[in-house]
């Protein structure tokens, strides 16, 4: 046994093989993790070479086709391979089991399925990028993507791939929630992220097989003509739009519910509090999941559709507003009487809720239908949803990351370096994407690869603050890569921040590979701090 | 495994009986034209017998109700997509008319179809007339 | 906030502009009141609870909801974005309900460049002309892939979509030229798919409708290919001075004038007016080794003294280039 | 093989009893069924829109189709489908040749449903009624209605994707007569079996809407 308690995941067994077919939840996630970074990389230096072209009106550095391919690839690498999959994949696959002390996910096998599935459809990304790229926008509107000469079928093949990946890993979650959960863990027990998690997985089953219909349906309006979209056969391109926005505007809930999930978790602890309003929560997110299916409209008030619809849209886009609201007050609420400790992680937590209460807020700028006819397909919207994206789901992947990486890899990074990294993540962030708004009221269209002089002034400016952005993600991961290193090693008792979820409490860090050396018997709820105390420990 | 539930071989029988009998009136049904009931009557036809096939076939009648709240979410957000959809493609035009209907109601390429016969083979300019005839009227 | 309306919007010249700003400046000043609040009370909670140094781990309060605050978190909300959804309703029906004395112009799309067609016959490329105070019918559509009409003065945008009509109006309030840009994303030449509107007084504009496709008569044809050359949007495309865009530079083919040029199905042909004249009515029978053939024909968007204006314009660059 | 309860060979580690397992497999199923029923509704969508904008053209069209094979087919489906489900009775009532032999019944039938779709298809092809740009069949009938390719792009993808799934559902059936023949199911463990009976209904039901949607109406 003494010898069992020196293993864990990382570590055990050994050799390659072992990793590539492994069953294991914790590897998976990892790999996930892995894959999620690098093509976090790629996107982000394919956005900084955006900002580059941008810095200045004319064609400086990039010819109008490279512009598009750079834009196209942008938007479909960071949502498809990294936003989508990064916190489901990564810390969805590494925790879920563990906060529900279960062994592993209900259906491993699948779990490793799933992995591949979205390996092979990077593939095909990939492959696109090498054969010259594709230039319609990440939203493939019919019928550019219909006639465009660039590799539209192979991007669009992987995105049917990536699809599959994600359906599976939903199912897999949805099972695992419902029938994996120790005894005594109950609904109204569990974490929130897991909650969050739960939300997220029914919308990717439920969503994800309308963009892969949809997918077969453009290869096949280019290789038939089918005429389903295409209006030169009689399709109407506006149906285009209702298939894809029904699946991609749900896929905005799938990003940024599991950043909602880490948030709940990161404020209590930090605040050693018990969370506010934790039924008010775990319904906020699943009203919001299905809030998320009704209002797809909303982004295509300017396509034409019939006013009936204009009117429906932006009224029940209101409604998801309203649970979202909730949602923030209450994290907010949560420090109330708490010990708040400004770790990197709460950090990151407080910038969410600055970022995210503004890229919602401009949200109800964009639902009221007149306003939005003004400012549809302009900058306003681009920063809209970079408030969204990247100032809530990624600052909150960041956060959850810091949060649980002495846990996973068993090791504590630089925290001075690391909340450094989160003021300059921060400030870059807010100097990029602020200007974008007042571009877009000035009416300065997206997707243009040069632009009139009159707009250059806060582009300048947009493009400066973004290599302060890039420069301090780079550094944060770099600084969690090098806590790796082999003299950095943490007592596998640690846990920090003093967490009383079961992945904190009953198993060490890293975890066994089996999770839990016995299974464990469930003592206090996930925050109660108003009943237990549980010491911060961090030994090296 | 011993305590599943195990449906009686009557039942399942009984149900197949069911099913053929009601693809036979769906059927007969259809030679008769009942104008828009048409659609109504065989969906009302085809949702039964799905329903039969889902409660009794798959067993949902007895599983968890777990299940069964999938099967019927399904279900519904399917019903969203379609009604949510047909808000739009139902409701073009009501305040400027031009925009409801295409501008060429027939795609291009029809105008270079040749007329066939009932198995696909061209025929002269007879029908050609008729075609073009028609054409105005649509 | 006449000042912030400036610094924030372009200038407000439809007759629904200013109704619009309003609206933003009601969801505006909402939004700021309820960020305030946000990041008042994340400041001041995260602060004054901090977790000092010294401090012992303690047991913290049981305290996770108050009926008071909320019912509060979802009243004001609700009360608030039922305004803006009224408000935002209302506007859009005044925005799409066009008054029944408009003037219709049909705008057509076409990559990248816009087509204005006018009541009685006449037809404009990239140039809007417009009365002021006078109701504008606008019937959109495009030629081949989806484009989208934004005015932003007028606050109001509308995709073109093939073949399909949509429908948008408005009434201009003040002279002057203002920009038309296309916001739905159409390929190579989407950011220089630019026009502008030039909001004239009726008179003016009478008087501008009458001249209509009546001038350039009496030009010299190289000042008119020169006029063409914008007019006529070929500029989006073609440079004038050696550099790449989606079409061949003019400097580059008036270089070339009288030798060989290469296709991309491997023929190739001797540039003389019959070559320049051809690939202006149909550009897609040959294209140039390393271009894409993206450009539309200009069959009947151009008369026999024009087409010869654009060839004496090209001819003649290359010996402005060498002066 | 171990016949003790507490852990037999076909419980998975991570899982405390076969109950536990084998409703999981269950709810991952329907999960499974309910990313079906969507896909294929992307399609009903498609349908149901351009019915509404050429409804003359969609009942047109649809007398093209054979009604006599259509019906067959449902019938065909109708009794694999019982078969099926008679299969997984069968299994639970330690019948385990009654069971291989109702899979193969289902089998053979899926491939006669198959083979039906074929002889429909090939009609087609020769006639020229084919989906999109290859369309070319203007008989007297068909010749004064509007876009009648985009009936038959939907009826094609329809029919095309679900013939997919017979396909793919046929691969499965094949799977489980080998395990049911070499006694790897049986009585106490048959959760395959059902899954894949589960999947083979859906095949059935999708195929109740679509026999009337293109042959009926």
């Amino acid at each position: 046994m003494a010898e069992n308690q020196k293993q864990n995941y990382l570590t055990h067994p050994k050799g390659i093989m072992s990793w590539l077919l492994t069953l294991d939840h914790k590897r998976i996630g990892l790999m996930y993790l892995f894959g999620g970074i690098i093509f976090f990389f790629l996107g982000g230096v394919l956005a900084l070479g955006m900002r580059l072209e941008l810095a200045a009106p004319g064609n400086d550095f990039m010819s109008n086709e490279t512009y598009n391919n750079v834009y196209t690839l942008h938007g479909a690498i960071m949502i498809f391979l990294f936003i989508i999959p990064a916190i489901p994949g990564a810390l969805g696959n590494m925790l879920l089991p563990l906060m529900l002390g279960a062994k592993d996910v209900a259906f491993p096998r699948l779990n490793l399925a799933s992995f591949y599935i979205y390996t092979l459809g990077a593939l095909f990304v990939v492959y696109t990028i090498i054969a010259g790229g594709v230039d319609t926008g990440w939203t493939f509107y019919t019928p550019y993507s219909t006639t465009s000469t660039s590799n539209v079928i192979p991007m669009t093949m992987g995105i049917f791939i990536i699809g599959f990946s994600s359906i599976l890993t939903g199912l897999n979650f949805i099972a695992t929630i419902h029938k994996m959960r120790i005894p005594g863990l109950t609904w109204y027990k569990l974490p929130l992220f897991v909650w969050a998690l739960y939300g997220t997985s029914l919308v990717q089953i439920t969503a994800t097989p309308v963009i892969a219909i949809t997918m077969v349906l453009l290869i096949l309006e280019r290789l038939l003509g089918i005429g389903i979209f295409d209006p030169a056969l009689g399709g109407d391109p506006v149906l285009y739009q209702h298939f894809f926005w029904f699946y991609s505007h749900p896929a905005v809930y799938i990003m940024i519910l599991p950043a909602f999930g880490i948030i709940s978790e990161i404020i209590p602890v930090h605040s050693r509090k018990k969370i506010w309003g934790y039924k008010f929560i775990a319904f906020s997110t699943l009203s919001i999941a299905f809030i998320g299916f009704l209002v797809w409209g909303h982004h295509m008030f300017t396509s034409g559709q019939s006013v009936f619809s204009q009117i429906v849209f932006s009224f029940i886009t209101y409604f998801v507003g309203i649970p979202t609201g909730v949602k923030i007050f209450s994290w907010i609420l949560t420090m109330y009487k708490g010990q708040v400790s400004f770790t990197p992680p709460m950090l990151y937590a407080l910038s969410f809720l600055f970022l995210f209460t503004i890229g919602g807020l401009t949200g109800i700028f964009l639902g009221a239908v007149a306003l939005d006819i003004h400012l549809h397909d302009t900058y306003f919207v681009v920063a809209h949803f970079h408030y969204v994206m990247q100032g809530g789901t990624i600052i909150a992947f960041l956060g959850g990351l810091h949060h649980w990486w002495p846990k996973t890899m068993g090791a504590m990074y630089n925290q001075t370096v690391a909340s450094i990294c989160c003021l300059g993540v921060f400030l870059g962030f807010n100097g990029t994407f602020f200007p974008q708004f007042l571009l877009g009221l000035r009416g300065m269209p997206r997707r243009y690869a040069t632009y009139d002089p009159q707009y250059a002034e806060l582009h300048n400016y947009s493009s400066f603050w973004s290599g302060i952005l890039g420069l301090s993600i780079f550094i944060a991961i770099m600084n969690l890569l090098w806590s790796l290193r082999k003299s950095n090693k943490l007592d596998p008792g640690t846990n920090p921040w003093g967490a009383m979820t079961l992945e904190w409490t009953h198993t060490s860090s890293p975890p066994h590979p089996h999770n839990f050396e016995e299974e464990p018997v469930l003592e206090h709820g996930p925050y109660d701090y108003d009943k237990v105390i549980v010491e911060p420990t961090f030994k090296k | 495994m011993s305590e599943h539930h195990i449906t009686p071989l009557k039942t399942y029988l009984v149900i197949a009986g069911a099913l053929f009998c009601l693809t036979a009136i769906t059927v007969w049904v259809s030679y008769f034209d009942f104008g828009s009931l048409n659609i109504i009557i065989a969906m009302g036809v085809a949702t039964f017998k799905a329903t039969l096939v889902a409660l009794f076939f798959m067993h949902l009648l007895w599983d968890d109700k777990k299940n069964l709240t999938m099967f019927i979410m399904s279900l519904m957000f399917l019903g969203i997509f379609i009604t949510i959809t047909l808000l739009d493609t139902g409701f073009r035009g009501g305040v400027n008319p031009e925009v409801e209907y295409p501008i060429n109601k027939r795609a291009a390429f029809y105008d270079s179809l040749p007329l066939t016969d009932t198995h696909g083979n061209p025929v002269d300019e007879h029908g050609t007339d008729s075609h073009e005839g028609d054409e105005d009227h649509h | 906030m006449d000042r912030l309306t400036e610094y924030l919007f372009p200038k407000q010249v439809s007759t629904f502009a200013a109704d619009i700003d309003n609206l933003f400046y009601f969801i505006f000043y909402s939004s700021i009141a309820l960020f305030a609040i946000v990041v008042f009370g994340m400041v001041y909670l995260a602060i004054k609870y901090r977790f000092k140094k010294g401090d012992e781990v303690r047991l913290t309060s049981s305290k996770d909801h108050s009926n008071i605050l909320e019912s509060l978190f979802f009243i004001v909300p609700l009360i608030l974005v039922s305004i803006t959804f009224v408000w935002g309703i209302r506007s859009y029906l005044k925005m799409i309900i066009v008054p029944d004395d408009a003037i219709e112009i049909k705008v057509t799309g076409q990559s990248w460049f816009w087509t204005f067609d006018y009541p009685d016959g006449g037809t404009t490329l990239n140039e809007l002309v417009v009365p002021s105070n006078q109701p504008i019918k606008i019937v959109l559509s495009s030629k081949d892939v989806l484009h989208s009409f934004f005015i932003p003065v007028m606050r109001t945008k509308m995709d073109c979509l093939p073949n399909r009509y949509n429908v948008m109006w408005f009434d201009a309030q003040q002279e002057g030229v203002y920009d038309i840009f296309c916001t739905e994303y159409c390929g190579t030449g989407h950011s220089q798919m630019g026009a502008k509107v030039i909001v004239m007084k009726p008179a003016q504009y009478e008087a501008w409708v009458a001249d209509l496709g009546s001038d350039d008569e009496d030009i010299p044809l190289d000042e008119l290919g020169a006029k063409l050359y914008t007019k006529k949007a070929c500029n989006t495309c073609h440079t004038l001075d050696g550099s790449d865009l989606v079409g061949p530079s003019y400097l580059q083919t008036s270089q070339m004038w009288g030798e060989e040029r290469v296709f991309d199905d491997g023929t190739s042909t001797i540039i003389d007016d019959n070559y320049i004249r051809s690939s202006i009515l149909e550009p897609q029978t040959k294209i140039v080794a390393g271009y894409q053939g993206v450009m539309p024909t200009y069959q009947g968007l151009l008369n026999d003294r024009e087409l010869d204006a654009l060839i004496a314009f090209l001819k003649s660059l290359k010996e402005d280039s060498q002066i | 093989m171990s016949h003790d309860n507490s852990s037999p060979d076909f419980l998975q580690h991570h899982f405390h009893d076969v109950d536990q397992q084998y409703e999981t497999a269950k709810l991952g199923m329907w999960a499974f069924i309910l990313t079906e029923v969507l896909t294929f509704g992307g399609l009903f969508v498609a349908y149901v829109v351009y019915r509404s904008w050429y409804p003359e053209m969609f009942v047109g069209a649809n007398l093209l189709l054979d009604v006599n094979k259509g019906l067959l087919n449902t019938i065909v489906l109708i009794t694999s489908s019982l078969t099926m489900v008679l299969a997984v009775w069968a299994i639970q009532q330690k019948k385990q040749k009654l069971s291989l032999f109702m899979l193969i019944a289902t089998f053979l039938f899926a491939f006669m449903f198959l083979g039906i779709k074929y002889l429909e298809y090939s009609h087609k092809f020769e006639v020229g009624q084919l989906p999109g740009e290859y369309y070319s069949y203007m008989g007297p009938e068909i010749a004064h209605l509007n876009n009648p390719h985009i009936f038959f792009s939907i009826y094609f993808i329809m029919t095309g994707l679900h013939g997919l799934h017979v396909a793919i559902g046929m691969g499965l059936i094949a799977w489980l007569i080998y395990a049911t023949a070499k006694g790897n199911l049986h009585s106490k463990y048959y959760t395959p079996m059902e899954m894949i009976g589960i999947f083979w209904h859906l095949v059935d039901l999708i195929w109740i809407y679509l026999f009337p949607l293109f042959y009926l109406i």
